[in-house]
């Protein structure tokens, strides 16, 4: 295990640590961020396909350009709130959701080594954060004083905090599996010795591993669509009943902390769908090998460090090239991409999915959602983690 | 049964309420009633068997100059006929007993015809205007109507 | 629990009074449901109506009774043809013409056209309110191709003013009768898909099956028609129990809820009674195109329509229900009244008995599953 | 009808359901999402306009009678017209459709005698101020030409006058004549 202060123990090791820090939070706040740039563009043009219409096509070429005219159009718009809302916690509310969606992306890995922080714990930690919404929509549901928004707060809480139970159940599978919290081990653990092999390939994801792991994959799955307010789990914004629910009342850049936070909440669920249950990193696409333990970071810093130290100019620059001329480096950067590759590709086709699924289903009742949560889910789910315990308590 | 066969039935039961039966010249007959006794006589043609108009179509009110009149039209699902009943009232003072209480469906019929002509169903549960708002002034389908010049500030025209 | 423990006077429930409307999503127009709730259960509901109010029966005492037709259009947009058509017939009736039959069969053609595509807006409409998008978008696409047959006859898409006193204002010609062939055809290849997408969907079964339960007996005391009647299992349509315009010679089924999903007189029901009434409009359709008699296409009417002293109701067979028109005559080139029974009206009026500890996204099941169109309910 | 089973195998038979049928669901979405689509880019590519359907209103000015046909046939009276003379001689000044008003119901060509008025294929009527919502049909006549009609309406107006005067003053000589005999 190793972190990124222990990399460089020069006197810039400060320096280092907060640049490396900077740089990682920036692009998992763009990657978060972008998911909602990506996927309205993409979630309308499916939608569109699905319903035999073209879709947005105007804005840019084939209307790719589309998210960020919406995007300046929220920018733009009257931030128009409710005479009796509660000040403080209605300009709070869409912060706090977006926080709630955001934070976890700091544990979520895209590959072995890109990862902003890789925490023992870090299973744990995204699901604690996810939790954080909830208390960010009830406040937007209780802060602008409308009924519609206060249905759907009240409807989120409910149903977030009931699924909460089975997906963290369907979680605890994975953890009785892998025997671990950490997303690097349970990747790790899934590319090795299965059914007799020692490299695996597919078969080593956990989903393959255990008949409970992929029952607890699909529900999983059900659960996550649930946590992320989306079809056919929308109630708490069912537009056909409660107009917007919880978001009623917001316009312009609030409304977009609700949106981003959403996409961003979609992808935190596909993605760790995708880590602990479908090999994350692992497969399809085979990685070159590379040695263990040998990070890019640090091979980077002994390249600067032997062509003069961070303290030159020449230091930097020779020894940035050297270590781009490197095979062992370009080596380690292949396996790092087509790793990203892999995790993107599964975290994105489960989106889809989510999509698909969106623009087919009707929206179930909220004592249906309960009843699935309660009397389908939850059951299941605990059957998952006996049948697991059994599997690692007999194998 | 045809209507006239209808009639002669109710005119048996009901010989001061039931008017004289008259043969249209053009289009469907019509009884007329008295309107003091048409709760009685409705609460007959619901109930008396062979008759069994359990179906309301319509209860339309008519400004005939001198009075307003209170139309309706009555089917029976079992028999497959149809009957329409007339009641006049005088335009002073126009009450009806209401038959919401046979048929529910007349609830919001006789609001309606309240609404637009001021006719009152007396004995109906909630008679409110139901198109109109309910601060509207006048009954807009009496032909001595005068369009309000404006409402609450909003001018016609 | 424990008696003892006193609440607080500052913590208190109470029902929440909700405005469902005017402007809500699926209030299908501009209808105002006032909802008193218990949490997430609706106590009661009740409908204000009349936004819409275009006080058609005033002008329609205004207006000459050709002058009329357009307006009647207007009433239930979604099934111009058959209001028109409604009026049309009681205009005749009360004046005695003769409508050619080649006439007739147009009128059903269109009227039966019209009403797929109304059915088509339900179904769209219905799965909206259920929270699924694409039926939607489906049922409007082979709307969509009724609306451009319909154009081409009539030279409206969404207003016909199609069927005149006396008869029909255009003829048909091969081109759009090959065109009405192949839309059956294409229907009878889509309306499977639709099962397979929102009427067999478990999901939908389950918000709707058992939920806004009309019995028979409260369906024929409210005055319900139309699909709401047929669907709590009375099998009375107007085109069968009475035909007009020439409607005993076609053969059809009159499809009624039976409660294969739950009770019977569900709003799965009465969702189930729509889609089956496409197919046999569909049915319709094939036998008049086949039958289509030469001949005029509308009658000999005086330029100045002036009817005989008298009254005449005639009641049609809408998409949603009794469309009746009372028209009294004085004799004069205008009505004296005309009256207007509208389907969606009395269906409306369902709404209070029905909607009673329910839950909220229910009270969206059962308004739509009425299936109203406000154009007519405020006139 | 569900009572007839036991909870337990309702239950499972739900579940079945649900699957099933979202399965089903899901098959059609996903092979209509590689179907070739029904809508059009509509600015670019124009929908076919039938012949029969019912848009603006095409006028032609030289056919018109001024029986004022369509002004009586119309419901909302949004048809308004001004003209100098009659028949023959007439020079039409206004012929305006308020289209805030109309219908589009076709009765005004319909009771059009001279077949001088028709609904044309021309869908685009959109404006933003009332006033836009008013066409003028007729042609706009200058002032010299309404001058040059008046005065050839007085010219005539005056030759029939003194026709009528001359027959008179006829009718009286005859008149006389007869008295003198």
């Amino acid at each position: 295990m190793e972190t990124f202060t222990q990399l460089y123990n020069g006197p810039y090791s400060w320096l280092l640590y907060v640049t490396v820090m900077a740089v990682g939070g920036a692009i998992m706040f763009v990657w978060a961020a972008g998911m909602a740039v990506i996927w309205t563009y993409g979630e309308r043009r499916i939608a569109a396909f699905i319903q035999s219409r073209l879709g947005p096509n105007r804005v840019g070429p084939w209307g790719i350009l589309q998210p960020i005219a919406d995007g300046i159009k929220l920018l733009a718009k009257e931030d128009v709130r409710t005479k009796v809302a509660a000040k403080l916690l209605y300009n709070m509310a869409p912060l706090l959701v977006f926080i709630g969606a955001f934070m976890p992306f700091a544990a979520l890995p895209f590959s072995e080594r890109w990862v902003v922080v890789n925490m023992d714990i870090g299973l744990y930690y995204i699901l604690a954060f996810e939790a954080v919404e909830v208390i960010g929509i009830l406040m937007a549901g209780f802060a602008p004083g409308s009924k519609w928004s206060l249905y759907g707060g009240m409807r989120l809480a409910a149903q977030m905090l009931s699924y909460e139970v089975p997906l963290g159940l369907c979680v605890m599978v994975v953890i009785i599996l892998a025997g671990s919290l950490n997303l690097a081990s349970i990747v790790e653990w899934q590319s090795h010795n299965a059914w007799g092999f020692k490299e695996p390939w597919i078969l080593g994801w956990t989903i393959f591993r255990s008949p409970a792991a992929f029952l607890a994959f699909i529900m999983f799955y059900i659960g996550g669509l649930a946590s992320t307010k989306r079809a056919p789990f929308d109630l708490p914004e069912a537009e056909s009943e409660l107009v917007a629910g919880y978001h009623t009342e917001y316009s312009g850049m609030r409304f977009a902390f609700f949106f981003m936070a959403e996409y961003a909440s979609m992808y935190l669920i596909c993605g760790l769908a995708a880590v602990i249950f479908l090999g994350g990193w692992y497969g399809p696409i085979p990685q070159p090998a590379v040695p263990e333990g040998v990070s890019l970071v640090r091979r980077w810093s002994e390249f600067v460090a032997a062509a003069g130290g961070f303290g030159s100019l020449g230091g930097w620059v020779w020894g940035s090239l050297n270590a781009w001329a490197d095979p062992l480096n370009l080596r380690i950067l292949a396996h790092e991409a087509i790793g990203a590759f892999n995790m993107v590709l599964k975290a994105f086709s489960l989106y889809f999915i989510m999509i698909w699924a969106r623009w087919t289903l009707p929206r179930i009742r909220i004592d249906q959602v309960m009843h699935l949560c309660l009397k389908v889910l939850l059951p299941f789910s605990l059957l998952c983690v006996i049948l697991a315990l059994v599997q690692v308590a007999v194998f | 049964m045809t209507p006239a066969e209808i009639h002669s039935r109710l005119k048996e039961k009901f010989p001061s309420a039931v008017g004289e039966w008259q043969e249209p010249k053009a289009g469907d007959p019509c009884i007329l009633l008295e309107p003091q006794e048409l709760h009685e006589v409705c609460l007959f043609l619901k109930s008396e068997p062979g008759l069994e108009f359990d179906y309301l179509k319509l209860i339309t009110g008519v400004d005939r100059g001198d009075k307003l009149s209170s139309v309706y039209h009555l089917y029976s699902y079992k028999h497959q006929h149809a009957l329409v009943l007339r009641a006049d009232v005088e335009r002073a003072e126009p009450k009806l007993p209401s038959v919401a209480d046979i048929w529910p469906a007349a609830d919001w019929l006789e609001r309606e015809c309240f609404d637009m002509l001021g006719i009152v169903y007396q004995g109906h549960p909630d008679l409110r205007r139901i198109l109109l708002p309910l601060d509207w002034e006048g009954y807009p389908l009496r032909k001595d109507y005068k369009q309000p010049q404006s409402y609450h500030g909003i001018k016609n025209e | 629990m424990n008696s003892t423990l006193e609440q607080p006077e500052s913590l208190r429930t109470e029902e929440l009074l909700v405005n469902m409307g005017p402007q809500h999503p699926s209030t299908h127009g501009v209808l105002r449901l006032l909802i008193q709730t218990d949490g997430e259960l609706v106590r009661q509901a009740w409908p204000h109506i009349g936004f819409l109010h275009r006080c058609f029966e005033k002008i329609a005492e205004s207006v000459t009774y050709r002058q009329v037709v357009p307006y009647t259009d207007r009433l239930d947009y979604l099934a111009s043809m058959n209001n028109a058509l409604a009026y049309c017939l009681a205009v005749e009736k009360l004046a005695g013409f003769e409508v050619p039959e080649r006439a007739s069969y147009l009128r059903i053609i269109a009227a039966e056209l019209n009403r797929i595509a109304s059915h088509l807006v339900f179904f769209g409409c219905y799965g909206l309110d259920m929270g699924a998008f694409t039926p939607f978008l489906y049922g409007f696409r082979e709307r969509e191709l009724i609306l451009s047959i319909l154009e081409k006859l009539s030279g409206g898409r969404l207003l016909y003013h199609y069927p005149r006193i006396g008869g029909v204002a255009r003829d048909i010609d091969p081109q759009i009768a090959a065109e009405i062939q192949n839309f059956i055809k294409e229907m009878r290849r889509v309306w499977p898909e639709y099962n397979r997408l929102l009427s067999e969907n478990a999901i939908f079964i389950k918000r709707t099956a058992n939920v806004g339960v009309i019995t028979k007996e409260a369906a024929v005391a409210y005055g319900l028609t139309g699909p709401c009647l047929r669907g709590s299992g009375v099998a009375y349509d107007l085109r069968r129990a009475h035909p007009y315009s020439l409607y005993e010679r076609f053969d059809f089924e009159i499809p009624i809820g039976q409660g294969l999903k739950g009770t019977l007189g569900d709003c799965w029901d009465r969702y189930w009674v729509r889609l089956l009434e496409m197919l046999e409009s569909l049915k319709i359709i094939e036998q008049a195109l086949a039958g289509l008699p030469e001949g005029q296409i509308t009658a000999k009417v005086p330029p100045v329509i002036k009817l005989p002293e008298g009254e005449v109701y005639v009641g049609c067979e809408n998409p949603r229900g009794e469309l009746g028109f009372y028209i009294i005559s004085d004799g004069k080139p205008q009505a004296l009244r005309i009256k207007v029974r509208a389907p969606s009206f009395s269906n409306l009026s369902i709404t209070n008995a029905i909607v009673r500890d329910v839950l909220v996204a229910d009270v969206v099941a059962i308004i739509g599953s009425i299936d109203i169109v406000l154009g007519e309910i405020d006139r | 009808m569900a009572n007839k089973q036991s909870p337990l195998r309702q239950y499972f038979k739900d579940l079945w359901n649900g699957i099933i049928t979202t399965w089903q669901g899901m098959t059609l979405t996903g092979w209509y999402l590689f179907k070739p689509k029904v809508t059009m880019r509509y600015p670019e590519e124009k929908p076919v306009i039938p012949p029969s359907h019912r848009g603006l209103h095409i006028y032609e000015e030289n056919k018109c009678a001024l029986c004022l046909g369509c002004v009586a046939a119309c419901p909302v009276d949004c048809i308004s017209i001004e003209a100098l003379g009659k028949g023959k001689n007439r020079l039409i000044l206004k012929f305006d459709i308020d289209y805030s008003k109309c219908l589009f119901c076709n009765l005004c060509c319909e009771a059009c005698r001279p077949a001088c008025l028709h609904l044309g294929p021309d869908y685009d009527l959109s404006s933003t101020t009332r006033e836009g919502c008013v066409l003028h049909l007729a042609r706009v006549k200058t002032e010299e030409e309404i001058e040059a009609h008046k005065k050839m309406l007085a010219a005539r107006e005056a030759e029939r006058k003194a026709k009528a005067e001359a027959y008179q003053k006829e009718l009286e000589k005859e008149a006389e004549k007869e008295k003198d005999k």
